[in-house]
């Protein structure tokens, strides 16, 4: 039979990166606050901090794989995924510097020109410079490539009109990387795209928040009015932004961001089931953290397949699907089981909150990254059903 | 054995079970019929013998290069108790004793040991109905047992592989020796010997639903082309990679540990892992091939229902779950990360 | 907003009803063995007993709604309805009867020529005659109206030739209702079917076991080569036969037997767990029983609505659906719970046993009376989505 | 109340609902902005007294009534205690009290009664921040607590409601009687109340996603064209059935049996069903309908998060499950098909 064999060969992390993860346990716990029951430690990378962002970058754990010149460390994608899943595991509030150190920045290293990138990429890895993402549209959903923004090349620059929703953390950020249409008509789809870096204090771009279903502002409605982006700002070739955006897509699926967004909830079960939890409510949280743990194993075996220069993509969806999954039984499960087997009323109490809070948020994780159904369309086509 | 060689006898080996272990092999095995020439060419090759020494007349592989074959051998549901012995034979040779021909099989549960003599009785023995002699460890001591010294009671599994209950009264052993795995390590070489088995059904249930779709015409168009088969076939391959991701971690943790110790958290996982999604891989893989996969001609139940009856084997995800849960419960919810990056129990 | 109410409006069976429970029920703990745990009572309506199903006629019980000059007892619907549920909960093997007592017989009422009747129904009434359905075709899966069996217009009947699977019991009954093209083509799809009753002994009709996953033989193949079969046999209009066909489909599914094919584990789950087991093993019992509770509410409210001449549809595949889910649910949940909760080693090592039987079976669930797929098909259409 | 009546006074509400509590009052509510005028508008309909009887200045409506107007407020996500303050008139009037105007609500847990003087504290009290007098029932005793004798612990639900902890210090009872339900069964008639409220959302949440599917457009065409779409709000009206179906044989078997007793599994059973699947109704409905769903703008939420809540409120799934699954297993598997076909508590 002729279908792709499924392999994540395991991977060890290398020793270096073994080091650097006892280097980032010590500073996140001279740094970190206590961890209090808050929703705002629920997801790390979603909780901004621009103080705890300057002092990592301050360590040189921001843009670590980048160039020494660009104020990088030069060190390996796994030293990164190293930094990375210890401030999701020590639940570190990662969501300045977030998208700056995961895309944005990857993206201009790449595609930029050498200005942006000396003007930019420095301030980065500083911890001074945030970034957020211009992609969905009011009617584009999982469908990217209907965009409607346009890009009218005018004079030195282009005139941005259109708007941009779900753009997480665009009221705090500085920058914003925009796909926009610079030529041809919306219904030529993938060409006629480009990325364009826009600030956020430019002048005809208005920031409105969109609360999410818990009353919190992540996301936002970026509108373009006649706003004027210079020339210099296109990131990348005129028309080739499709291209660029989806391998940035590539990039988003198979960290363990993806299934250690409510990581706290299985915390807070360890600790609501107490030290000497009955049988069957052991029997539970161990399945929970078998799951874990091989996500975490598939996880790191895509990124040693990275690393060792694969394109891991079918890998990397199938990665992100089952974190979802797990994301959304985890606070369920633990609900179940903390009513029955927690060792105090009060406790319990507060355990019911957090994994109610757990799965209201659930259904974001489906949103972020690509949905289900696009991810399970991709895994049909590398199933070779479409 | 180098990693040329691995592959070499990889690739030998799934060219036989191809050719050998089709269709009607497994399905008369079922019938009760022992195939006696397919077992004797598999000892042949030497497979029974991968992770023996060669001072021993093994084969020299590494515990590593067990767990690949097995792996293999259940991507062709092969029926008989090659893994069984395999990791019996591994066990004797370790324990000082020399592996002996014919199938095997692996008996832990309740025993006790009084000099030579061994007693007790343990359910769910896979293949207790055509082994030659059943190999166990109590505490620190291996010991085999000869089928005649032993009381069988025939129980076939749900796959309907000759599995049953053996007792032992007062039984003679035919060797003892001090174990290079305890009987708790044996239980853990067991439980991944049966992941890695899954993990190759899991792969063939994947290969033969996806297959099947594409083969399958309804309404017209072959069922691959709408997208509910689609999407659950994706969510079906989900799991399997899930499944084999988990039992290949831990099947490297435990060659790099060896035959005495080491992976025991990464097994615990792997075994809760495989055992916890083996139903959504079976059921959807059901689902998605309709009747035709209900029926016993069709090779999808060879490998759904060993995914059934092996999930239970050596521990389901319950038994290796409470282990994990009791120890990271224990540790408390500082010790969760750190013990989970290291692929340790908490402690 | 215009999408059709679901609606199951709580009914009460009537006294008569609740009457003729108790006579069933008698009649049951007199007839029946004792419950052994076996297979074979597993599922009742898979079980066949001819024994059982002449003593169960000569109550009365069977074709219970029909005319008296058929044999029928011209109750209502709902008395069926109980006698239904009361075998299926008292775990009585009903699998002679079952098809002619609930299709085929009311079928031949509906569409058949008197001379059929008069031939066929006393024997069905009495427990005597035995029938299956062919319908299904090796290529034809849920795609009913592919049919290429063929029967060819002869003098003084059709000369038949083609293939019918998955017919249950053909191997043990008398009769067979056979879907076949009676003019036209196969491209024509519905149009040009008949129905056709075939006696299972005339010459040409071959059948050949189809074994299950579980090595049990309900299923089978039968063959038409040239099988002679008289005019007198043609079921209704020549052409009319996927008309009445679907209207046989709408009858199937949301009955009883669509959620209580293995209720001996939920049973058998109560005796494993002893008198008084732990809170959290009471909790998933109970959870349990609430939704065995739910489908038989539905279903009784979907028997009410068509004793009072709707034809709720919709919701007959909602229960159909809801009853799959469940089914396949019980035997894993209970799996689980019994590993933690079972009062002793031996009776769990049975339960377990039983539990996997089940979720073996479970498969087949979704194939018998439309699957999952073209249930959600029909909810989707009722839902106004196609 | 005759059906007629009944039909007029729904449709009546409905409108009203329709109206005056549309998304703005909704979210409003949970900025902490108490809305004096709809709850004026409510009491002018009468509908907080539509159980307590005419004597009483009430509609006389039966418990049916109530439900039925309740599951109506479910499906509007009535953003006051109309459920709670019904609930409380129905039991007040019903212990030989006067209903009073004003919101109230029920609080019922551990708490003591020495003559008029109640002690203890309950938590997650519906609308506790907004109510002006607390019921509750302690074993038989129905005591009514003005607000000022209470000390009330913000905490305001999932879903923005008013709800808090409220601690009872030897606080003076405004009135005292004999209650027409017991603690045990008042809890009950809470429960049912929220399953109600339950059916509605739920189907509300059906209608808006099914709604959201035909309008909205990805690649071309509504997505409710796409299969893996329409099978997935196929399977969210099975529960959304599911529900339904349970809240109203409960609240029928409930109403036949009164207030003081009867229907007490159905209740039970019930209450599981819609708490069981309230994620499931959740979860869907929100994959289905993606980023829009999950902002505070679009009204999903407002039936997704009291879904959420509710499921807990008056007890959990597992709270009525144990009660359910405890009766079954004292009464042994041949009480089980008895006591299921009776909706009875198995004995």
């Amino acid at each position: 039979m002729s279908i792709p064999k499924l392999e994540f060969p395991p991977f060890h992390l290398p020793e270096e990166a073994e080091a650097l993860r006892g280097e980032v346990r010590a500073f996140l716990k001279d740094t970190l606050p206590k961890v209090k029951k808050t929703e705002d430690r629920f997801s790390s990378w979603n909780t901004a901090s621009p103080d705890f962002s300057r002092e990592l970058g301050k360590k040189g754990w921001i843009g670590i794989t980048w160039p020494k010149q660009y104020g990088g460390s030069e060190k390996s994608f796994l030293d990164r995924y190293v930094v990375t899943e210890e401030l999701l595991g020590n639940l570190a509030p990662a969501g300045s510097h977030w998208v700056a150190d995961r895309q944005s920045g990857p993206l201009l290293l790449r595609f930029g020109s050498e200005e942006q990138r000396q003007a930019i990429l420095p301030r980065i890895t500083a911890g001074e410079c945030f970034f957020s993402i211009g992609m969905s549209e009011p009617d584009s959903g999982s469908d990217l490539a209907s965009v409607r923004t346009r890009a009218e090349p005018v004079p030195g620059g282009f005139r941005v009109n259109g708007t941009k929703v779900w753009t997480s953390g665009a009221h705090r950020n500085h920058y914003c990387i925009a796909l926009v249409r610079t030529s041809g008509q919306h219904g030529d789809r993938h060409k006629g795209l480009s990325q364009i870096l826009v600030d956020l204090k430019t002048p005809g771009v208005t920031i409105r928040p969109i609360i999410n279903l818990a009353g919190r502002h992540d996301w936002n409605e970026v509108t373009f009015n006649d706003a004027f982006i210079p020339e210099s700002c296109l990131i990348g070739n005129e028309g080739d932004g499709w291209l660029q955006v989806t391998s940035e897509l590539a990039f988003e699926r198979s960290g363990p961001e993806r299934f250690m967004q409510n990581f706290y909830v299985l915390r807070e079960l360890v600790r609501v089931l107490g030290r000497n939890p009955a049988p069957r409510a052991s029997a539970i949280l161990g399945r929970l953290i078998a799951r874990l743990w091989t996500l975490r194993q598939m996880s790191v075996a895509v990124a040693g397949m990275m690393q060792g220069g694969k394109s891991p993509a079918i890998e990397a969806a199938l990665v992100k699907d089952l974190g979802t999954i797990y994301q959304q039984d985890l606070p369920e499960i633990a609900r179940v089981i903390a009513e029955s087997d927690a060792t105090t009323e009060d406790d319990l109490a507060d355990f019911l909150d957090i994994a109610q809070y757990a799965t209201m948020m659930a259904p974001s994780y489906t949103i972020q990254g690509g949905t289900t159904q696009v991810l399970r369309g991709i895994v049909a086509r590398g199933l070779g059903l479409r | 054995m180098d990693r040329d060689t691995r592959d070499m006898l990889l690739e030998t080996a799934d060219r036989f079970f191809t050719e050998r272990c089709g269709r009607e092999v497994v399905n008369s095995v079922e019938k009760g019929i022992w195939p006696a020439d397919l077992w004797k060419e598999i000892e042949e090759m030497g497979l029974p013998l991968i992770a023996v020494d060669e001072t021993k007349g093994g084969v020299g592989g590494t515990l590593a290069d067990m767990l690949a074959l097995l792996r293999l051998a259940g991507s062709h549901a092969v029926p008989v108790p090659l893994a069984e012995t395999a990791l019996a034979n591994l066990l004797v040779g370790a324990a000082g004793g020399q592996p002996a021909t014919g199938p095997s099989t692996i008996a832990l549960g309740p025993l006790s040991l009084a000099g030579n003599r061994l007693s007790g009785k343990v359910e769910r023995v896979p293949f207790a109905s055509v082994a030659e002699r059943f190999v166990t460890v109590v505490n620190g001591t291996l010991a085999v047992v000869a089928r005649t010294n032993a009381k069988i009671s025939d129980a076939p599994s749900h796959a309907g592989e000759p599995y049953g209950a053996v007792s032992f009264e007062n039984a003679v052993c035919e060797f003892t020796g001090t174990s290079a795995a305890n009987a708790e390590r044996a239980l853990e070489l067991a439980a991944l010997v049966r992941a890695m088995q899954m993990a190759g059904a899991a792969d063939k249930v994947l290969a033969t639903a996806t297959e099947y779709s594409k083969q399958r015409v309804q309404f017209g168009k072959p069922i691959s082309t709408f997208q509910a088969i689609q999407h659950m076939l994706a969510e079906l391959a989900s799991h399997v990679a899930a499944t084999i991701a988990s039992a290949e971690a831990a099947a490297r943790d435990a060659d790099e540990g060896g035959v005495p110790a080491g992976g025991s958290f990464s097994i615990a996982a792997a075994k809760s892992q495989c055992s916890d999604f083996a139903q959504k891989i079976a059921a959807i893989s059901h689902q998605s091939m309709g009747a035709m996969g209900f029926t016993h001609e069709h090779i999808l139940h060879h490998y759904t229902r060993r995914l059934w009856v092996w999930r239970r084997d050596f521990g389901s995800e319950s038994f290796w779950g409470a282990k994990i849960g009791a120890a990271f419960a224990k540790a408390g919810p500082d010790g969760l990360w750190p013990a989970l990056t290291a692929s340790k129990y908490a402690a």
